[in-house]
């Protein structure tokens, strides 16, 4: 166990978050088990007045779990002093099995907490409560997942001793090891940057197209999804590349350092931003002609497309400045 | 002048304030390299491998350089006499040849 | 969208206004949350700028120590296995230490004796560190008596002091020639305390430390990165330790708050009565209850990390210097380089603001919905 | 026109100390007409006032409203009309908001702020600039003559000064239908009449007002243009003012 006062925040953070996501999961059972709005009955308003409990609830385990995020990464990178070989954090993360599926964990968390917000948020704007069972289906569907978040992180920090001789960087993602983070780094450098720019210019295309006519709404949403992983795989093989300066350095995290000037966080920021709406999108659209939902959903997806666009837009203009002005040349 | 901006103007002041020492840390870190400098170079000179930090004990002023084998932590559960020596225990883990 | 800033802003107003109206429970509330943060934060400041400080320093700390072990116990390494080890391909330099303990019976200080051949003393002279010079009140000149190992005292004059700015490293230093040294312990000829070793490649320390414990089974080599280590873990530790104490306080403070939160006041009940009566939604009562909590957060929160950076840089952490220093006859008195940064403070903010936010969810919401028929029937 | 069909509220359902205080009422309360709630304390007035007032949903029956409360509910045509009952709450207050105002038995002013910002309360939710807010405040305080007292706290006013202020804030969000529960229950016979006045000007304005009370003064008035009998939660007699 390392006492550093990060992972107490971090670990607090996470119980919070895990207390108040089961606390609404409960009381989402209850609501889906007894919700009734024609009824004026007791039991009903006093549901009706939880579901603000429960928004608020989610709306601050998002949070949490947005901040958390960063701070996670940012702390496995302070530690890495305390283990022989570890150069950043991926070789923290590594030190311990728990280490990167804490990581997947924590990233899936942030994204369905944020698609839930975005269906809480559309649900509010009808005035019949048309995805109420949908979304409390969901809540109840999600809830656990910060039980295993916090367990994670639990086994995952308990389960680090210092000096524990890990791998670094340079060996972790270099080109010939098998395992998902040598995959990623194994693909080649070239064809990437050509996959990365045709699946934004889609997707920038198909959110234009969505947001003129308000049609090809799945398209869309699955586009800004493949757009996210296709993003982060295109910074580990090679954007990070052109930021290193160095052909064999892919580390994902070394560009949220002081050194790099901090660019990895608007990078991650737009992009984690950028997949929850667009992953609202698609998860609206099928409910676009659901009573009131009808008046509601197209200005409102509409509204997330933009969103993702200006956000997609940023990444992309951020990784181009930098591929442009980066003296490093592929091949070179 | 209304709440809100009253507040806002309290806020803005706080973290100027804030800002400020975090101006001054950066200051003074600037300003304390020559001390750093200094420092390093007595540390290089007699080779020293720890800072003076805790007195009161033989293995509490070198914690790199202590042994298990100390006064008062032979017992496992040995009730420290020394409040750095209890808060603080040697590293219990030395290289050992493969 | 300006409509939604403006309503944000009359909500503030008016939670403001609702704060003043309470004047004595908030300032109480907000003093004990600014005081938690201040304790919080000078601990995490004063570990971090301690931890820095090692990290920097012992960057000019040697490669490798070779220390010898008989019996499980340190004791004297042969020089000659410096000669051997300064064979090991890689090996830059090897150089004898003799450092050791000297018990003063007057004051009950322990002070380091070091000797060391770059920049020796004279002959029966001696450098003294700022805390030597303090607690023996010792001056330039002055000679001082030590006991040697075999009873008979030995006169040193005192011929530099190390200047009070290196105490972090060198307040209980006593520098010493070497022979005067071997004479004064009785130190064996052919001996040192252990060997530094300097290596030339920083990436093949673990490689010639593994290939000295094989070739001198009796030793124990110490890297530099443990070193660092141990400071690292050190610090954090303690730091840790002391949070995991002061969890209790935080624990505490949130249940005060918690209580505070839920215990409405007859009045402020009618008063959250009738607002909701004229028109205020259960959204817009909570927006007004968490503004009422951000108000005292964020305002406890920058008082306390500002004031708390005050004391540990500006007063040297005066007010728990010794839980964290320890105890001891000679305290080495040392100014800290600040450090602070928006990872640490990122990281206060959710140990402190995280808990007490929690905390005040459920009352908010239990007031906000509040009926909003409730105030015609009373 | 507001329409209610067999309207009625329980509380405490299921539990031993069940009661119903409204129990299947219909009746209908045209637009621009004062219409007065009669009937003793605890025949289901106040909770009448909630129900049509949006402040509270009925356990059964339905609330119409016709061509008031336009545009409260997203994407809903103009000329629709509004069925209440089965709302969320947050629309249910956005209708209360713009197109009710409440004047109360008890006044229910906020003691600790001054009078200007009570008036102004209402309106803070609502995202209206300050200014504005302020200066329509500073309008109806001088309507109703208590202008002198804007930067004064609560607590130091008259009853008659409290309801004027009370009233002030019930028009600041411009209703259409004024709802009034036992206006002159705190006041003298003179106030009283004051307050009949004042509810005139209301009429001349084409405003709607509804008020329950059991006081001779507020239901014996010319101004009434039907007067609603209650008892025990339901309507024993209506009809329009002799």
């Amino acid at each position: 166990m390392i006492l550093h006062p990060a992972v107490l925040a971090l670990l607090t953070g996470a119980l919070l978050t895990c207390l108040m996501m089961l606390y609404a999961g409960w009381y989402g059972v209850r609501i889906l088990r007894n919700w009734d709005l024609q009824s004026g009955s007791e039991l009903q308003l006093e549901l009706e007045k939880r579901t603000y409990l429960i928004s608020t609830l989610i709306s601050y385990a998002l949070a949490f779990e947005l901040v958390s995020l960063f701070l996670f990464v940012y702390t496995a990178d302070r530690l890495h002093l305390l283990f022989t070989g570890a150069m950043c954090a991926a070789g923290t993360l590594n030190a311990h099995g728990f280490g990167y599926p804490l990581l997947l964990l924590k990233i899936v968390d942030f994204l369905l907490a944020g698609v839930w917000l975005i269906v809480n948020h559309a649900d509010n704007m009808g005035h019949d409560y048309p995805l109420i069972r949908i979304k409390y289906a969901g809540l109840v569907a999600i809830a656990p997942l910060s039980l295993f978040e916090f367990y994670y992180l639990y086994r995952y920090f308990s389960g680090l001793h210092a000096d524990v001789i890990t791998s670094c960087c340079g060996s972790l993602f270099s080109v010939d090891r098998p395992g998902i983070s040598g995959d990623l780094a194994s693909l080649p450098s070239a064809p990437m940057l050509i996959v990365f720019y045709a699946v934004m210019t889609a997707t920038l295309l198909s959110g234009a197209f969505y947001y003129r006519k308000g049609r090809g709404g799945y398209l869309f949403s699955a586009l800004g999804c493949a757009a996210f992983v296709v993003g982060l795989a295109s910074i580990v093989s090679v954007v990070s590349l052109y930021i290193y300066e160095i052909p064999t350095h892919h580390c994902p995290f070394d560009i949220l350092q002081k050194e790099y000037g901090y660019i990895g966080y608007p990078m991650y920021a737009s992009q984690f931003g950028a997949a929850v709406a667009a992953l609202g999108v698609g998860v609206l659209t099928p409910f676009r002609s659901h009573g009131s939902m009808s008046r509601v959903i197209p200005a409102f997806t509409r509204r997330l497309t933009a969103i993702a666009l200006i956000l997609y837009l940023l990444f992309t203009l951020i990784v181009s400045y930098k591929i442009v002005f980066s003296p490093f040349r592929l091949g070179g | 002048m209304r709440n809100s901006t009253w507040f806002l103007t309290l806020i803005g002041t706080l973290l100027a304030i804030s800002s400020l020492l975090v101006l001054h840390a950066a200051i003074s870190r600037a300003g304390g390299g020559a001390r750093l400098a200094s420092n390093r170079e007595l540390l290089r000179r007699l080779k020293l491998s720890d800072l003076c930090l805790f007195t009161e004990a033989r293995y509490t002023r070198h914690p790199a350089m202590a042994d298990r084998h100390a006064a008062f932590q032979d017992h496992p559960m040995a009730l420290e006499h020394f409040p750095s020596g209890s808060l603080m225990s040697p590293p219990d883990f030395r290289r050992e040849a493969p | 969208m300006n409509r939604r800033i403006e309503r944000h802003r009359n909500i503030l107003d008016f939670a403001i206004s609702s704060l003043l109206r309470r004047k004595g429970k908030n300032l109480s509330l907000l003093a004990v949350y600014a005081f938690i943060v201040f304790i919080i934060a000078s601990i995490v400041f004063f570990t971090q700028a301690l931890k820095r400080e090692a990290t920097l320093l012992l960057e000019g700390a040697p490669d490798l120590v070779v220390q010898r072990m008989v019996a499980g116990r340190h004791d004297p390494i042969p020089i000659t296995y410096g000669d051997k080890i300064a064979a090991i391909r890689g090996v830059s330099a090897v150089s004898p230490r003799l450092w050791g303990y000297y018990y003063d019976p007057f004051t009950g200080a322990n002070f380091t004796l070091v000797a060391s051949d770059d920049d020796p003393p004279a002959k029966e002279s001696i450098y003294i560190g700022s805390g030597v010079a303090r607690i023996m009140r010792l001056t330039t000149g002055v000679h001082w008596s030590l006991r040697g190992a075999k009873g008979t005292p030995a006169v040193f004059s005192v011929q530099k002091i190390l200047p009070g700015n290196s105490e972090l490293v060198a307040s209980d230093l006593i520098q010493i020639r070497e022979d005067d040294f071997r004479a004064l312990f009785d130190f064996p000829l052919g001996r040192a305390t252990d060997l530094a070793v300097v290596v030339g490649n920083k990436v093949e320390v673990p490689t010639i430390a593994a290939k000295i414990s094989r070739q001198f089974p009796d030793t124990r080599p110490i890297l530099k990165s443990e070193m660092l280590r141990t400071y690292d873990s050190v610090f954090d530790w303690r730091g840790g330790m002391v949070l995991v104490i002061l969890s209790v306080a935080v624990l505490s403070f949130v249940l005060f708050a918690w209580d505070k939160a839920t215990a409405l006041s007859a009045e402020e009940r009618k008063e959250i009565g009738i607002l909701k009566s004229i028109g205020w939604e259960t959204g817009d009562v909570l927006l007004l209850k968490s503004f009422e909590g951000m108000v005292i957060s964020l305002t406890a929160y920058l008082v306390g990390v500002s004031v708390a950076y005050l004391h540990v840089f500006f007063f040297s952490a005066s007010l728990f210097e010794h839980a964290l220093k320890g105890w001891s006859v000679l305290y080495p008195r040392f100014g800290l380089t600040p450090v602070i940064d928006p990872y640490q403070l990122c990281v206060l903010f959710f140990l402190t603001v995280g808990p007490y936010t929690v905390a005040t969810i459920v009352p908010s919401w239990l007031a906000a919905t509040v009926d909003p028929d409730a105030a015609m029937r009373s | 026109m507001i329409e209610l069909i067999e309207v009625s509220k329980n509380f405490n359902a299921g539990r031993a100390n069940q009661f119903t205080a409204v129990d299947r009422v219909s009746c209908s309360i045209g637009l621009g007409e004062v219409t007065i709630l009669k009937g003793p304390s605890g025949s289901g007035k106040t909770t009448l006032l909630t129900l049509i007032g949006c402040m509270a949903r009925p356990t059964s029956g339905r609330i119409l409203l016709h061509g008031i409360g336009k545009g409260c509910l997203p994407g809903s045509p103009v000329d629709d009309s509004i069925e209440i009952t089965s709302l969320p709450e947050r629309f249910l207050t956005g209708i209360r908001r713009g197109t009710f105002g409440f004047i109360f038995q008890h006044f229910n002013l906020v003691h600790g702020i001054t009078v200007l910002e009570n008036v102004m309360l209402p309106a803070y939710p609502t995202g209206e600039s300050v200014p504005e807010l302020r200066h329509r405040a500073r309008e109806l305080l001088e309507l109703f003559s208590v202008s002198r007292h804007a930067a004064a706290r609560i607590e130091q006013l008259s009853g008659g000064e409290m309801q004027r202020v009370a009233i002030a804030r019930a028009l600041i969000n411009d209703p259409a239908v004024i709802i009034a529960d036992e206006p002159t229950a705190h006041l003298d016979s003179k106030l009283s009449c004051e307050f009949m006045e004042i509810i005139g000007g209301f009429k001349g304005q084409g405003k709607s007002v509804l008020i329950a009370s059991h006081d001779p003064i507020v239901y014996d008035t010319a101004l009434a243009d039907a007067v609603i009998e209650m008892r025990d939660g339901r309507i024993i007699g209506a009809g329009t003012s002799p």
